[in-house]
């Protein structure tokens, strides 16, 4: 009982605050859906680069990223018996497309994996299963890495989420989350080949998403939307400012760089490569969890009193 | 068409019930839906005329006040001899019969050696228990009876002044037609009050009318919030500003209405150099000065419009003036400048402001209501609690009522109302019939009231029998001195011939109600035995010898939930309105009524006889409704008495309980009876005088002095402790004051309120001026110490906002319980009270009215 | 027929009658209010005014929150009033993240007022509402069938709260809206809301 | 323009109107001697004087003479409650005959050959 009575106060002192926070993804139960978002982002992204750089245990680890994801997700639910509901608003609502796309993602993964992973067993690689699992997957992932980011832009209570930029970002952390699955699948098999390409690649993606995250808070900053700017403060100098500093930056970006830069210049050991793609895999996540807790609801009174 | 047969209907229980809520004394007519036993939703009555089918946040919250699992369901006998603030009772639960034989026998005891031992105190919520404590105290023999902190903070001002000036218990804008309103310290339909959800009504169409809403106050959240002008002052000012507004309108403007002086005020009797009228020497009659027949003759003999208002004369020997004339050269020295220097009111707004008011008056003007003409004064100055609750309580009301006197605004169309002074009754019975008269002088005598001494004429001053003294401070009507830190010194020099021993409480938390409660608690150490009927245990049942469980308000059957007219009936043309109480729900757990209890314990000590006289005496009952001998009448059957007795013998109980109220419509004589009715109301209280006299004779050899400017016949402004406090670092006035969403100290137990009051910006807050505050380096929801000069301290978050007065700080209802008893309401707001002292030092010595504003200091908590 | 509301900050006085008699009506549990008054001050000391802002669901016309609800569970009935089917509802809280004015509220808190549990009146009205998912104001649809004012609007002691229909024009709130010059809140966020306010 | 105030309204018998139901007149009787039964109440009612209080008094007697038999009869403390300094009935003593109420004391009292007397004080001060 204390547990609900604790959230009964919190909810009293937030609805007092000029600017009320937003608890309910992120805290709690909430957490999960961090986790699910974090875990598809990087499934999707990881299943593309596996593709890519022709990696089946990449694939592999994708899929279970993408599953674990799903089951993530359900658990946060109030009443997951019910997930089934979720995709009959595909015209709407960006929450189910996403559900429809995992689920495409699920079931044409498996399709697509089982003969790559087991050449002889129930479908041939090139059976017509398989390459209809390969389409459906591949449909899946491509909603799994964009839909996201529309979530974020859907929720007007939410000022700081209400921007254009965030689609293009959470494609971008997508993408970074799939280049450091590659890395530590690579690590895993000690197999050390493209590694530089992917040095590359990862630095590029970084860039990118680091340039989309700071237009993000710019963006907030200057929208003269108190609660943006109230959120921007939280981000960087608030509650959740440890996160940011701590998971984004110090894990997510400068870690991994060092690491990057070491591998450049001279050797990358198995073990700083698996380093790295973990650091930059939990510089994403710090990433999502950060943006969501630091969400302020848009305040009913447009002036703040003498407070 | 047949219908089933009654065992057969097994319609499901599915009723709307009509009775009367009893959040606050305002008792507005509620519907209670009972489902299947259950009490699911309380709706105001559309049929009724007290709420007009509205209720305020409090009303529809009566639920959870009922269904409250912290009630008391069982009678508990306290096992601790030892009393005090930290001493555990060690409740042990008896049954009734135990414990109303246990009070019966010390009852018995107390009556037999001198009734006047018992103490019966009650709340001022429960606007039915008035008559049945009453009658009970009255058949019981003692004059000891207090409404406790209720009437001790608010209204011996309050309720004193409007009975003398208005014949009722309470003033109210005449919302319907009133353009111009000016409150001071008072709220009168945006929180709480007299007929305070009807009110809120009828101001918000004057509002939407476009009535100008002028509030002086401290502060700026009720009344304030939605002036039209806010006039921000120093705490405990308000005479300074209602003088020199009365200067300005009388010296500056000459904008009186003359006329109405003559007819309805006792402006023309003559007074001489000693103050006093100066009386024809046969028939004792005050003089006026007959400018027809240029000599000095009684009132009675002389047409109004020849009474001379100003000028000197000569009367049986004496150089004399017109009571008016004294009034416009007392007013001379209260100039706006003045006014501003006191209350800080800026003086060129003083001077607009009395233009405004005397303008907006309309004076000499008439209008045709319902084919009536009558005088129309749409202007009303009108003061409750916040103006009266200081040293200079008398004297702060008065002066904000001669603005409405000087105008003739009293009781004519769209002016300062009394709340239905004067009832020609039920067309078919004519009862309850009153209306005010006059005493052989001409002045007003009011008709109805709510105790049975009247505030005027005084009753004279003599060596007190009471423990409150009230009849040697004959304008006092609560009295501190039950639980004052002196009342012992005072009852020895007053040789008052008896102690208290034992007090009878009727859900008062007198604890937090009163001041200090340190010193309170010192006053029940000394009662030998407390019986205490009570909804929970609150920081005064722990006084307790006996905890008496009270059914609610939903279980309970009262024939005058809302009695009497004058009390919380909304004023203004309309109907008459008669609801009562009936039960909506049955009794649980050993819960049972006061009103059974107070007549099974008559009967236990033997005293039903005097009982029943009581109630035919109190409900005035007339042949063949009247109580006979000392038959034992179930409460009930006295409702239904009452009822037959007033509405007819068709309209008993089972009448009322079926159709919930009877109404009738209101004739424009009633609400407008000044031009019908000839009294004269005092605008020089001339029997102050004597009444200083007598009380000073029998005071100074005592060594109680009494300062003879607290009883000058003409208002003036008097400095509060408070004001006189030079201390370093004491530089904020603290105040409170009444919330909308609470009352007294008894809703803050109530979940629904009690979660509605934390996300109030004021309710649980200690509100001080922005800037001020941020100078002192305090941020807002800062822990703070407010300390008085004598080191009484309570501790409070901070609010900082701009709508107090810079050297004010307000806090809301009587908040901050730390008993176990109430686990809701336990730690939440702040217990003002504390820094209240509690001596003769700080009431008023004209009405005994607590002073409520202190000097404080404001210092952070070290966490 | 679509349902709307206006509420005429002049005559409110900040009484919390409508927060509660609609928490009595609906038996909403803790922490949840599907009506609720917000207390802001204007101005600066001594030109002083409260502002009391009733808010609740404003039952847009283009509702963020019925965009974003996955399930379906959140709809619009044919007279225009936004409500829930808790039966469909996954308590995934899209919705609430779509409101822009925050009146959606999840069911998570405890289900009664008092430390002690329920009491009579919860088990009746508070036992009704499905738990773990989102709850909101309907117009009190059941009142309104009936032919009667929504609980808010029915007991507001200053009349400030009235309920009609936006489409005719010749309704109370239609001429309200006009001749008041009726605003609502963040039209920015374009949802098209359906409480208007009238200026103090 | 100076209008007198009650110009607005002269010559009203509103207030004068007698009230439609009054309580059963009671014939004046004429029987020489009365026996009065005097019931005092409350804290008038002291334990020592055995109620009621039996006099006897002549036809058309006044209030002032009951007063006076009971001066006579119990003590002039015992009157202490009921009158004011200048001997008039307090306001909160209250005095019914045969259940009706009498006001002041020099108004002749209507009865039958018996009569009861109810005295009782109504002490309490009201506020709040």
């Amino acid at each position: 009982m204390s547990d609900s009575q604790a959230k009964y106060q919190q909810m009293l002192i937030d609805l007092r605050s000029d600017f009320r926070p937003q608890r309910d993804w992120g805290e709690g139960r909430g957490l999960l859906l961090v986790v699910g978002h974090f875990f598809v982002g990087v499934a999707a992204g990881g299943w593309l680069m596996s593709l890519i750089f022709a990696s089946s245990n990449g694939l592999l680890l994708s899929y279970l990223l993408a599953a674990l994801g799903g089951v993530v997700h359900l658990g946060f639910l109030g009443h997951p018996e019910r997930y089934w509901r979720m995709m009959r608003r595909v015209k709407t609502s960006w929450v189910s497309r996403g559900f429809v796309g995992i689920t495409l993602f699920l079931v044409g993964g498996f399709l697509y994996l089982v003969p790559v992973l087991w050449p002889t067993g129930l479908w041939g690689g090139g059976s017509i299963t398989a390459m209809l699992g390969y389409g459906m997957a591949a449909i899946g992932m491509v909603v799994m890495i964009g839909y996201m980011g529309f979530v974020y832009t859907a929720s007007r209570a939410i000022p700081f989420w209400n921007s254009p930029l965030h689609p293009a970002l959470y494609v971008g952390y997508a993408l970074r989350g799939g280049v450091a699955a590659l890395l530590v699948t690579r690590a895993l098999e000690a197999n050390l080949d493209q590694v530089n390409q992917l040095l590359v690649l990862w630095i590029a993606v970084t860039v990118a998403v680091t340039l989309f995250y700071v237009l993000e808070i710019h963006g907030a900053l200057s929208s003269g939307n108190a609660a943006a700017r109230r959120s921007v403060h939280e981000l960087l100098a608030g509650r959740v400012s440890a996160y940011f500093y701590g998971g984004i930056l110090l894990l997510g970006i400068i870690l991994p760089a060092f690491l990057v830069w070491t591998g450049m210049s001279g050797p990358l050991t198995l073990g700083a490569m698996a380093l790295l793609g973990v650091a930059s895999a939990g510089g994403d996540f710090f990433m999502k969890y950060a943006t969501i807790r630091a969400g302020v609801h848009l305040p009913l009174l447009t002036r703040a009193g003498a407070r | 068409m047949n219908t089933a047969a009654p065992e057969f209907a097994v319609a499901a229980d599915d009723a709307w019930v009509p009775s009367s809520c009893s959040l606050c004394y305002g008792s507005c007519s509620i519907l209670a839906h009972r489902v299947d036993g259950v009490v699911v939703k309380i709706e105001g009555n559309p049929e009724s005329v007290v709420g007009k089918g509205k209720l305020c946040g409090k009303g529809v919250s009566g639920i959870m006040t009922h269904y409250d699992p912290n009630r008391l369901t069982k009678p508990l006998r306290r096992t601790n001899p030892k009393k005090g603030l930290g001493e555990d009772p060690g409740w042990k639960e008896i049954s009734w019969d135990e414990a109303l034989s246990e009070l019966a026998e010390v009852l018995k005891k107390v009556r037999q050696d001198d009734p006047r031992k018992l103490v019966v105190q009650r709340t001022t919520t429960v606007t039915a228990g008035r008559t049945p404590f009453q009658t009970f105290a009255a058949a019981f023999g003692t004059p000891n009876f207090s409404v406790s902190g209720g009437g001790q903070h608010c209204g011996n001002g309050a309720h004193l002044i409007s009975g003398i000036m208005h014949a009722s218990w309470s003033v109210v804008p005449d919302f319907a037609y009133c353009n111009y309103a000016m409150y001071f310290g008072a709220s009168k339909g945006h929180a709480a009050g007299h007929a305070s959800c009807s009110n809120m009504g009828l101001a918000a169409d004057a509002r939407a009318r476009g009535m100008k809403m002028v509030v002086v106050d401290p502060m700026a959240n009720f009344a304030g919030a939605k002036a039209t002008e806010w006039v921000p002052l120093r705490v405990g000012t308000d005479a300074a500003l209602a003088m020199s507004m009365a200067n300005v309108m009388v010296n500056e403007l000459g904008m009186v209405d003359r006329p109405y002086l003559q007819a309805r005020t006792n402006s023309p009797y003559l007074i001489g150099p000693d103050k006093r009228y100066v009386r024809d020497p046969e028939s004792k009659k005050p003089l006026v000065w007959d400018t027809a027949a240029n000599a000095a003759r009684p009132f009675s003999e002389v047409a109004a419009a020849d009474m001379a208002l100003e000028g000197e004369f000569f009367a049986n020997g004496v150089k004399c003036q017109p009571a008016f004339m004294k009034l416009k050269e007392h007013l001379l020295k209260f100039t706006p400048e003045w006014g501003e220097s006191v209350s800080t009111v800026p003086a060129k707004n003083i001077r607009r402001l009395a233009c405004e008011f005397a303008t907006e008056a309309r004076i000499g003007s008439t209008i045709m209501v319902d084919g009536v003409t009558l005088p129309y004064r749409p202007v009303a100055a009108v003061a409750f609690r916040g103006n009266q609750g200081h040293m200079n309580s008398t004297y702060n009301f008065f002066a904000v009522d001669l603005l409405n006197q000087l105008v003739g605004a009293a009781d004519v169309v769209g002016s300062c109302l009394g709340f239905n002074p004067a009832s020609k009754g039920f067309p078919e019975t004519g009862r309850p019939r009153y209306v005010p008269t006059a005493d052989e002088d001409g002045l007003m005598v009011t008709g109805m009231w709510m105790g049975y001494h009247y505030p005027y004429p005084a009753a004279e001053p003599r060596m007190p029998k009471n423990l409150g003294l009230q009849d040697l401070f004959v304008m006092g009507m609560t009295s501190p001195f039950l639980n004052s830190i002196d009342q012992e010194e005072l009852w020895q020099k007053f040789e008052v011939p008896y102690r208290p021993e034992v007090l009878i409480n009727f859900g008062a938390n007198l604890m937090m109600s009163i001041g200090t409660s340190e010193v309170v608690a010192k006053s029940l150490e000394r009662y030998k035995f407390i019986a205490s009927f009570d909804l929970f245990l609150t920081e005064t049942s722990q006084f307790a010898d006996i905890v008496l469980p009270d059914a609610s308000y939903l279980q309970s059957t009262d024939s005058r939930s809302n009695f009497p007219f004058i009390f919380s009936l909304p004023g203004g043309m309309g109907e008459w309105c008669w609801p009562i109480r009936q039960e909506v729900v049955p009794l649980d757990g050993e819960q049972r009524r006061f009103s059974e209890v107070l007549l099974d314990l008559a009967d236990r000590v033997g005293m039903r006889a005097d009982l029943n006289a009581a109630y035919n005496a109190s409900m005035n009952l007339q042949t063949p409704y009247r109580l006979e001998g000392d038959n034992a009448y179930t409460f009930p059957e006295i409702c239904d008495l009452e009822l037959k007795n007033n509405f007819g013998p068709e309209r008993g109980l089972e009448w009322f309980k079926e159709h919930g109220l009877i109404k009738w419509k209101k004739q424009p004589e009633e609400v407008y009876w000044r031009p019908f009715v000839d009294v004269r109301v005092p605008v020089y209280w001339e029997f102050m005088v004597s009444m200083w006299e007598k009380i000073n004779a029998i005071c100074e050899p005592r060594g109680v002095k009494i300062p003879q400017e607290y009883y000058d016949p003409l208002p003036d402004f008097l400095p509060c402790r408070s004001h006189l406090c030079q201390k370093s670092g004491f530089d904020f006035y603290a105040f409170y004051y009444r919330d909308t969403i609470h009352t007294n100290s008894f809703t803050m137990e109530n979940p629904w309120l009690d979660e509605a009051a934390e996300l109030d910006p004021f309710s649980y807050y200690v509100a001080i001026h922005a800037e001020v505050g941020k100078k002192k380096g305090l941020h807002d929801g800062q822990l703070v110490w407010v300390e008085s000069e004598a080191g009484r301290k309570v501790k409070g978050r901070i609010r900082l906002t701009q709508a107090v007065h810079p050297e004010g700080l307000g806090i809301a209802a009587c908040a901050g319980h730390w008993g176990k008893g109430m686990p809701v309401a336990r730690g939440k707001g702040v217990f003002f009270n504390e820094l209240l002292e509690l001596d003769f030092d700080h009431v008023s010595p004209n009405n005994l009215n607590l002073d409520l504003c202190v000097k404080v200091r404001v210092t952070p908590v070290e966490v | 027929m679509r349902y709307g509301m206006v509420i005429d900050l002049k005559r409110c006085i900040g009484c919390y009658g409508c927060q509660l008699s609609c928490k009595a009506e609906n038996g909403t549990p803790p922490g949840v209010f599907f009506a609720r008054v917000l207390k802001q001050e204007e101005g600066t000391y001594p030109t002083v005014n409260m502002l009391f802002l009733p808010v609740l669901c404003n039952h847009c016309e283009e509702p963020a929150c019925v965009d974003a609800c996955p399930t379906g569970a959140s709809f619009i009935w044919e007279d225009g009033t936004v409500d829930i089917d808790p039966d469909q509802c996954v308590g995934c809280r899209s919705c609430m993240m779509a409101c822009p004015y925050g009146n959606r509220y999840i069911n998570d808190k405890p289900q009664h007022y008092f430390a002690q549990g329920q009491t009579a009146f919860e088990q009746a009205r508070t036992g009704r509402h499905q738990t773990e998912v989102v709850m909101k104001c309907n117009f009190c649809r059941d009142r309104v069938q009936a032919g009667q004012d929504p609980a808010c609007v029915a007991n507001c002691p200053t009349s400030a709260r009235i309920f009609g229909d936006l489409d005719d024009s010749s309704s109370i709130v239609s001429r309200l809206i006009k001749e008041r010059a009726g605003f609502t809140l963040h039209p920015e966020m374009a949802t098209k809301p359906c409480v208007y306010y009238l200026p103090t | 323009m100076e209008v007198r105030w009650d110009a607005a309204v002269s010559g009203s018998r509103f207030w004068s109107e007698q009230p439609p139901v009054e309580p059963p007149m009671i014939a004046a009787s004429n029987h020489g001697w009365i026996d009065v039964r005097v019931w005092p109440f409350g804290i008038l009612a002291d334990s020592r004087i055995e109620r009621p209080i039996m006099l006897e008094l002549g036809d058309g007697f006044t209030l002032r003479d009951v007063i006076n038999g009971l001066e006579a009869r119990c003590g002039a403390e015992f009157l202490d409650g009921m009158l004011d300094g200048k001997g008039e009935l307090i306001s909160h003593c209250r005095v019914f005959v045969d259940g009706r109420m009498i006001e002041r004391l020099e108004q002749p009292v209507p009865s039958g050959p018996q009569a009861d007397v109810e005295i009782i004080l109504l002490v309490a001060t009201e506020g709040g």
